[in-house]
């Protein structure tokens, strides 16, 4: 039964994350008073992009097209981590968010290298940004894990969450909620959403993870894109696992809640991207520091 | 007899004060002749009568050596190099002075713990032989004319030659002799260097000898 | 049989440094001995350690020798075979690089004494984990030492390189007399400095630990003894390099863990100063590494890194064993010794692939080279694997060992505690190791984008091609055991748990080392269905571009009209936005002309990163002795006068004194 | 006849002196060398250890001091018959200044070099401190003439300094000797076994006196700080030959001088006294050494502090004593041995370079490589670096400290060679590798010769040496050492 809802969780993931996207612009819309784009409108992009030809710079070479095909196979092995709520992800083992984290680093270097392949001044800065970003928001992700571990005294993804309910964190506990905070954090950096980065930006000096893949088209470009919803997803399941720990001990309703969850995200995200201004570039650190800190807070609290 | 050894004690320790407050060349090798005259007499007196007959022939060696041959060769170094002064010493004449009644003070200090039982006859002669001996290094110290510093060396000599001569009564004698040899030896072959010197550098102000340095 | 294996394979390399010496200052014939007797020595060697770790026993030779407190007293233990293998494997491939590498020297440099030195290198580094005698020991690290400063010294025209000669001796004699102090006091009363007969004096366990930690320390390069590393190692030739980074600063990993053995049971601390001093290095290491232009430099920099992630693994085992934690001793060493292995690979193959860019350019400065993929494919791609594997990546070899370290730091603290617990310990490590395997990943995606990808950013790396067969063979071979061993850790594991057997001792470590077989199956699961995942997507791409229109075109320029190749992002610029957020620690150097007037004819802005605790930390203290030193000379100003002042002073006052 | 080893050299001298054909005059030396090594080794393979009478006689220490100094001046001399045959009457070109200068006649070199031999063969085998005392200020007298070899104004000026301060210390001593008759209340002679088995009776508060005494005017000798000022200045200045046979055979003769009166010492049960100044006058010249050779900038006065620094470790591993004592001993061969070959080398250098400058010679290993390669063979040598024989005596000296639980001596001792070695190397190092930095015109014709014979086979006969006694001494020779370390006398 588990396992089965295991692979329903999965199957569901991988259809229904290019929504998430859908939702975040049709909030966004919302509250900007447009009548927006249709919830699946990235379904429809991701498909229009399959059906191009491709363009490629002169410049470029093997790397700019493995790393559209590497990133979104990192993204997926991760995904099979990534456990729904209480109930675990497909592959589990001690120390499997370890291999998660470096999953996405995979990504997260193919991505980059792909960008530097063309040459192109703009996408090189565009890298710097992103590695630069990533090397605290990923110090925050484990610790974060670290903060639930210790409270879970478990050490793989899935047995932390199914842990959440039942073991000594207390859902409204302060702790919870310092890492619900940082992990939101975490997303919100690590999937280039405002007030870290602006998808919808239209001058690259200022743009991230959208000047990396200026010289993408194309299939790849729907890999990157396609692959960019699944680690939205990733994250966002992460942190509905915190802030949501309802654990019914029946597999299927823990799903669904927990893509109710994840879906509530997207809104979540919508609305702070509608609410916030981009930060400056170099206050954008100084943002994942506090994250940084408060979750060292947490883990001060819970070691006392 | 203690009384005789006490005086050319007294003699020795006079002697070194002159040194010290001298500042013409001639005078301060004449002094070293008196020394050696004292060396010599004291050497007798401390032994009992009937004198053996080679501790005459060493005193008479000292004297030889100490206050003919060697005063000699100095002065014949004097001429050569032409100095009959002192320059500008590093210490003046009357604070060497002072230096040595701050010394002989401290080389009575010194001797308290030692005690002997040799030489009882006179509680002055160790302070007087050290005092005797710093005196020399005194000089080496204080003065920069080269052939003055030689004859420094002679003066410590002697003050070491004291302890000696206290000694002498006993001690082989041969020793004794061997070391008035390398004395004497000693100082002629710095009365080479110096003369060398004097050549190379148309002077013996050890100033000029102060470029080896780091 | 074992033993004889061994002493062959010392024969071996002896014999061929010795004939080198005569085969010819300049002549092929030199690096073809070179290198055959070094890979000979290598097979033989690698024959002997492999039998005793499969077997897991022990094999010695005790020969009386007439030297005092001396013995030729070797042997071969688990922990000695497994670094026996992992440096005949770096050299062993050095030498093969080093037969082409070398080339360009001939006829102008005294090959002859480079491969004698090269030969010794490895004979004197393998003597250093067989030996169980004290002199021998010592004898053959300051060989060691000796083999690789002249390598150093290899191009000893340049200023620099004998500078970085200079300070890599001081550093190695530093070493070495710690070790002398260490070795004797371990001695104590004995006639033999035997390692069987070691005894630990009564309440000397401190200074001992702490006599081994600098002496093996400042050979192994933690901070803030690493200072001679960046300077040395890229002044050698490249695979002299390798070895360098790979392996010689390994044997100071190795002394560390044989002294921490003979001394006896570990107290709490020296986990807790291992484990901060790992962290340290790991983190000013790869902050150093991405503030560097030269990319020989950089890596010399990651080797700092690495050894702080290896170090950081023994601060576990050292933890868990104070603490009677097998689980985390086991999954710490495990994790430290293969991190030894796997740096070795991929930091001998980057030091290779620099090799083969400076052969091939002419320049180590990274902002002068790009577009190298096109003109050195198969260079390009063995250090792309290289540099995803030194940023711990899966399913590559880095991220096997850095994960047995993660697992053993998270296994820790999820046992919870309080402040001050060993959780706390684990938590450092896990931050440390998150924290350094960012920073790397940026510092590797500089090096790798900078210099192969995009353009030329110079005649130099314009002209670039490919290098000669026997470079590229030790480069591939490296690269494909890189991805070996990240897709089959669990046969990894293989070769260090005998170690961990003889080292902890106990059963619970074939539980927890079925305990991580089984989890790295399961990485290796993942690793394999990644690629095939990938291979899938390829084959979907390919198959829906095959049906479209595919042009190429110039890179997307944004509207700008006329980009040319030094408008790229350079090396320095791409990573001073990460330089900017540790400046507080690193303190970089901007150097800027801003454009003035209407007219501007010239600005610039150049950045440069000294290392801080040689600015900070060693050159006070050279300053301050040398200044000493300057004013003592006065006391030899020349006048005899005051010499013999001296010497009547000394006597005054030792008689007033002494005199009682 | 044990005093045919004294005569037979100084016979030989004399000679020198009135002989005209200057074949036969370096023939001499070749032959007092030969010989003298000879009879050194007969006596050291005679099974019983000779004495005749009171004065003289061999004991185990002696022998070993005479067996340094005889190897030493056979190299020596070797070099030096090669080194007269090419600058000795010629108007020599100075290389500091570029003035002229001729040197002092040969015979008169060759005369002092044999006397200088046959005084030192005569500190070894004397029994008597009085005999020991004449033996060691003969050595000062007949070496004088052999430092200002090279007749200049410098040269002078170091003889003059070596002459008037070591005169004062061996006045010193001589002082020391007459104190430790008066330990005797006068009545004992100054003879070493009467002194050592009549130790208990006497005076400890004279015998204290005396050791002091002894111990600053043999220390003048042998160049311990703060006396050590004449060393620099005599070793800078003189022909490198010279320069070896005073570093690595006199200083040894003061050291035995010291050696004798501490066993003197050890017998009364004053050990502890004088082995806890020799200690500190020890670490003391170390540490002075160290200072003077940061940063020198003439690698020939380099040599001479490094000699202070090794005199200092022979007396630092005396005054501990036990297995340290033995290091010492090990050290005097090792330390001769390879500042010898050192002094050698640097004898090459300066001849090429015509500078004793560090600054002025680069890339030494290429111009004249034999040397380059023994200039950084010796460096690590001297600084105890293995393979080479000074590791393994510096060693046992650390083993000596440590296993008496002197842990700050020896860390102390540690650092004084750690920061020697950085200073060294800092000089060494840019001298044997790299490229000249700044244009000196020097003579061209000196450069790309081969090196002569009579500078590579001394120079590496004694490198042969010292690396095969860094890496084996048979147990007879271990035995040998710990012998002559033992405060008994020796017998």
């Amino acid at each position: 039964m588990t396992i089965l809802s295991s692979i329903i969780h999965l199957f569901l993931t991988l259809i229904l994350s290019p929504l998430l996207i859908g939702i975040i612009n049709r909030t966004k819309a919302l509250f900007a008073g447009r009548k927006g784009q249709p919830l699946l409108q990235p379904y429809y992009d991701l498909i229009k992009l399959m059906k191009k030809g491709s363009v490629y710079s002169t410049t470029s070479t093997w790397v700019f097209r493995l790393g559209p095909v590497m990133g979104l196979s990192a993204v997926m092995i991760s995904i099979l981590i990534v456990p729904s709520g209480g109930v675990g992800g497909l592959l589990s083992f001690s120390g499997d968010f370890v291999f998660m984290a470096y999953a996405l680093g995979l990504t997260r270097f193919v991505t980059v290298i792909a960008a530097m392949d063309t040459g192109s001044p703009f996408e090189g800065m565009g890298a710097s940004r992103e590695v630069q970003f990533a090397i605290i928001a990923e110090v925050v992700l484990l610790l974060g894990l670290a903060v639930l571990a210790i409270g879970t005294h478990e050490i793989s993804l899935s047995g932390i969450y199914a842990g959440l309910w039942t073991k000594s964190i207390s859902p409204l506990g302060p702790v919870s909620v310092i890492v619900a905070f940082a992990f939101l954090t975490v997303l919100l950096t690590e999937n280039a959403r405002i007030p870290v980065d602006d998808p919808n930006t239209h001058l690259e000096l200022t743009m991230i993870h959208e000047v990396m893949v200026l010289d993408h088209g194309g299939v790849d470009l729907a890999f990157i894109q396609y692959g960019a919803s699944l680690k939205l997803w990733l994250f966002s399941a992460l942190l509905v696992g915190i802030a949501i720990p309802l654990r019914t001990g029946l597999p299927l309703v823990d799903v669904i809640v927990n893509i109710i969850g994840i879906l509530a995200i997207a809104v979540l995200v919508g609305i702070i991207e509608s609410c916030m201004a981009r930060l400056k570039l170099l206050h954008v650190p100084q943002m994942l520091v506090v994250a940084l800190s408060v979750t060292v807070a947490a883990l001060l609290w819970i070691l006392r | 007899m203690s009384i005789w050894t006490n005086i050319f004690i007294l003699g020795l320790v006079l002697t070194d004060f002159r040194l010290l407050a001298t500042s013409r060349l001639a005078t301060v090798i004449q002094t070293t002749v008196f020394q050696a005259f004292a060396l010599s007499a004291f050497m007798l007196t401390m032994a009992d009568r009937p004198w053996p007959p080679l501790l005459i022939f060493l005193a008479l060696l000292t004297l030889m050596v100490k206050g003919l041959v060697l005063p000699w060769l100095l002065r014949r170094a004097m001429r050569e190099t032409g100095a009959q002064r002192e320059i500008e010493p590093i210490v003046g004449y009357s604070a060497s002075v002072l230096v040595g009644i701050v010394l002989l003070g401290l080389s009575f200090l010194i001797f308290i713990p030692l005690k002997t039982s040799v030489s009882q006859e006179s509680a002055f002669l160790l302070p007087a032989a050290l005092f005797t001996t710093l005196t020399g290094l005194m000089i080496i110290i204080s003065r920069k004319n080269a052939l003055t510093q030689v004859v420094g060396y002679l003066v410590m000599e002697n003050g070491v030659y004291a302890f000696g001569a206290a000694l002498a009564v006993e001690e082989p004698l041969l020793v004794e002799m061997g070391v008035l040899l390398d004395v004497f030896v000693a100082v002629f072959v710095m009365g080479i260097t110096v003369y060398q010197i004097s050549r190379e550098f148309d002077n013996i102000d050890t100033d000029r000898l102060s470029e080896l340095k780091d | 049989m074992i033993m004889d294996l061994m002493l062959a394979s010392l024969a071996v390399l002896l014999f061929g440094s010795a004939v080198c010496v005569f085969a010819g200052g300049s002549g092929k014939s030199a690096s073809l001995m070179g290198a055959i007797t070094s890979v000979t020595g290598a097979i033989l060697a690698m024959g002997a350690a492999g039998t005793i770790l499969w077997t897991g026993k022990e094999s010695s030779l005790h020969v009386p020798w007439q030297v005092p407190f001396g013995s030729f007293y070797i042997a071969v233990d688990p922990l000695s075979a497994f670094f026996i293998i992992t440096i005949s494997l770096v050299c062993a491939l050095a030498a093969i690089y080093g037969t082409a590498y070398m080339d360009i020297y001939r006829g102008k440099k005294n090959l002859g004494a480079a491969w004698c030195f090269f030969n010794l290198l490895f004979a004197s580094m393998l003597l250093v984990v067989l030996s169980r005698n004290g002199i021998l020991f010592l004898i053959a690290w300051e060989g060691m030492s000796l083999s690789s400063f002249f390598l150093v010294m290899f191009e000893h025209e340049k200023a620099e390189v004998r500078e970085a000669g200079w300070v890599y001796l001081i550093a190695a004699h530093v070493g070495q007399a710690c070790l002398m102090f260490l070795f004797i006091l371990l001695g104590g009363q004995n006639a033999s400095l035997d390692f069987d007969k070691f005894t630990t004096p009564v309440g000397a366990a401190a200074a001992l630990f702490i006599l081994a930690l600098a002496g093996f320390g400042a050979k192994a390069g933690f901070v803030p003894m690493h200072v001679w590393l960046p300077d040395a190692h890229p002044a050698a030739p490249s695979h002299v390099s390798a070895v360098m980074s790979g392996v010689m600063i390994k044997t100071g990993i190795y002394g560390l863990v044989r002294i921490v053995l003979l001394i006896g049971a570990p107290a709490q601390w020296w986990g807790w100063t291992l484990l901060i001093i790992g962290a340290v290095s790991g983190i000013m290491g790869v902050l150093f590494a991405l503030a560097q232009h030269d990319i020989k430099r950089l890596l010399a920099y990651h080797s700092v890194e690495n050894i702080g992630i290896i170090c950081m693994g023994l601060g576990l085992w050292l933890l868990g064993v104070s603490i009677n934690n097998p689980v985390l001793a086991t999954l710490g060493l495990m994790g430290g010794l293969l991190h030894v292995l796997n740096h070795a690979l991929f930091k001998s193959l980057l030091f290779f692939g620099a090799g083969s860019v400076a052969h091939a350019s002419g320049t180590r400065n990274m902002d002068l080279l790009g577009g190298l993929l096109k003109r050195m494919p198969q260079t390009s791609l063995t250090f792309a694997i290289g540099a995803a594997a030194i940023c711990g990546l899966p399913p590559l070899n880095g991220f096997i060992s850095e994960f047995l370290i993660y697992l053993g730091a998270f296994g820790i603290v999820a046992k919870a505690g309080t402040l001050g617990s060993p959780a706390v310990g684990g938590l450092i490590a896990m931050a440390s190791l998150g924290l350094i395997g960012g920073l790397a990943a940026a510092c590797f995606a500089k090096v790798f984008g900078i210099v192969f990808l995009g353009e030329p950013r110079s005649e130099n790396s314009a002209r670039a091609h490919e290098v000669p067969r026997p470079m590229l063979f030790a480069m591939t071979t490296l690269a494909a055991l890189c991805i070996i061993i990240g897709l089959a850790g669990p046969l990894a594991i293989k070769l260090v748990t005998p170690v961990a057997r003889q080292l902890i001792g106990d059963a619970n470590v074939s539980e927890t080392s079925a305990m991580a077989c089984g989890i790295l199956w399961k990485i290796s699961l993942a690793g394999g269905v990644l690629i095939i995942i990938a291979g899938v997507f390829w084959g979907l791409r390919s198959i829906l571009l095959a049906r479209r229109v595919n042009s190429t075109g110039p890179t997307w320029d944004c509207g700008y009209l006329a980009p040319n190749n030094r408008m790229q992002y350079t090396a320095s610029s791409f990573a001073w936005p990460v330089i900017g957020m540790f400046q507080w620690l690193v303190r970089p150097k901007l150097n800027v002309r801003f454009t003035k007037g209407l007219f501007p004819q010239h600005a610039e802005i150049s950045s440069h990163t000294d290392d801080i605790f040689r600015r900070n930390l060693f050159a006070p203290i050279f300053k301050l002795i040398s200044e000493l030193a300057q004013r003592i000379h006065r006391l030899q100003e020349g006048r005899n006068q005051l010499y013999v002042l001296y010497i009547a002073i000394t006597i005054l006052i030792l008689l007033l004194v002494k005199v009682r | 006849m044990l005093i045919s080893i004294v005569l037979i050299p100084l016979a030989l001298g004399l000679l020198a002196l009135v002989i005209h054909s200057k074949g036969i005059r370096r023939g001499l030396l070749i032959i007092g060398a030969i010989s003298h090594s000879i009879m050194t080794a007969v006596q050291a393979l005679q099974k019983t250890h000779t004495t005749a009478g009171i004065w003289i006689g061999l004991d185990t220490t002696g022998l070993l001091f005479l067996s340094i100094t005889s190897a030493l001046f056979l190299a020596v001399a070797i070099y030096t018959v090669g080194y007269l045959g090419r600058d000795s009457d010629r108007k020599v070109m100075d290389s500091v200044e570029g003035f002229l200068f001729r040197n002092e006649p040969e015979a008169v070199f060759i005369a002092c070099l044999l006397l200088f031999l046959s005084s030192m063969s005569m500190v070894c085998i004397s029994r008597d401190m009085g005999l020991l005392w004449v033996a060691v200020e003969a050595t000062t007298l007949v070496s004088a003439p052999l430092i200002s070899f090279h007749s200049h104004h410098r040269s002078l000026e170091a003889r003059w300094k070596y002459l008037l301060i070591c005169s004062v210390g061996i006045a010193v001593a001589l002082l020391g000797n007459y104190f430790m008759a008066f330990a005797g209340h006068g009545k004992t002679h100054l003879n070493l076994d009467n002194l050592i088995t009549g130790a208990a009776s006497l005076d400890q508060a004279w015998l204290k006196a005396a050791f002091l005494m002894l111990l600053v005017g043999y220390g003048t000798k042998m160049g311990m700080a703060p006396m050590h000022t004449w060393l620099p200045d005599a070793h800078s200045e003189s022909p490198s030959m010279v320069s070896a046979l005073l570093s690595g055979a006199l200083l040894n003769c003061a050291f035995l001088g010291i050696f004798r009166a501490h066993s003197v010492l050890s017998a009364a049960g004053l050990g502890s006294f004088s082995g806890e100044l020799l200690v500190f006058f020890g670490m003391f010249s170390m540490a002075i050494a160290a200072a003077f050779m940061i940063r020198q900038s003439d690698y020939k006065r380099m040599l001479a502090y490094s000699s202070i620094e090794h005199m200092g470790i022979m007396a630092l591993g005396l005054g501990i004593g036990g297995l340290a004592g033995t290091g010492a001993m090990l050290h005097a061969v090792n330390h001769s041995l390879t500042k010898g070959m050192l002094f050698l080398v640097s004898g090459q250098i300066l001849f090429t370079y015509g500078s004793k400058k560090t600054d002025d010679v680069r890339n030494v290993i290429k111009t004249t490589p034999l040397a380059g390669i023994l200039w950084l063979f010796g460096f690590l040598a001297i600084t105890g670096a293995p393979p080479f024989s000074p590791f393994l005596s510096e060693i046992t000296i650390l083993k000596g400290m440590l296993q008496s639980g002197r842990w700050f001596v020896a860390a102390g001792y540690l650092v004084v060679l750690g920061v020697i070695f950085i200073a060294m190397a800092r000089i060494v190092i840019p001298m044997v590798f790299g490229l000249p930095e700044k244009e000196k015109p020097f003579d061209p014709s000196h450069i790309n010769q081969r090196e002569p014979i009579w500078f590579a086979g001394p120079a590496m006969a004694l490198a042969a040496v010292i690396l095969v006694m860094g890496l084996y001494i048979p147990g007879f020779v271990w035995n040998f050492f710990g012998k002559a370390a033992a405060m008994t006398g020796g017998f």
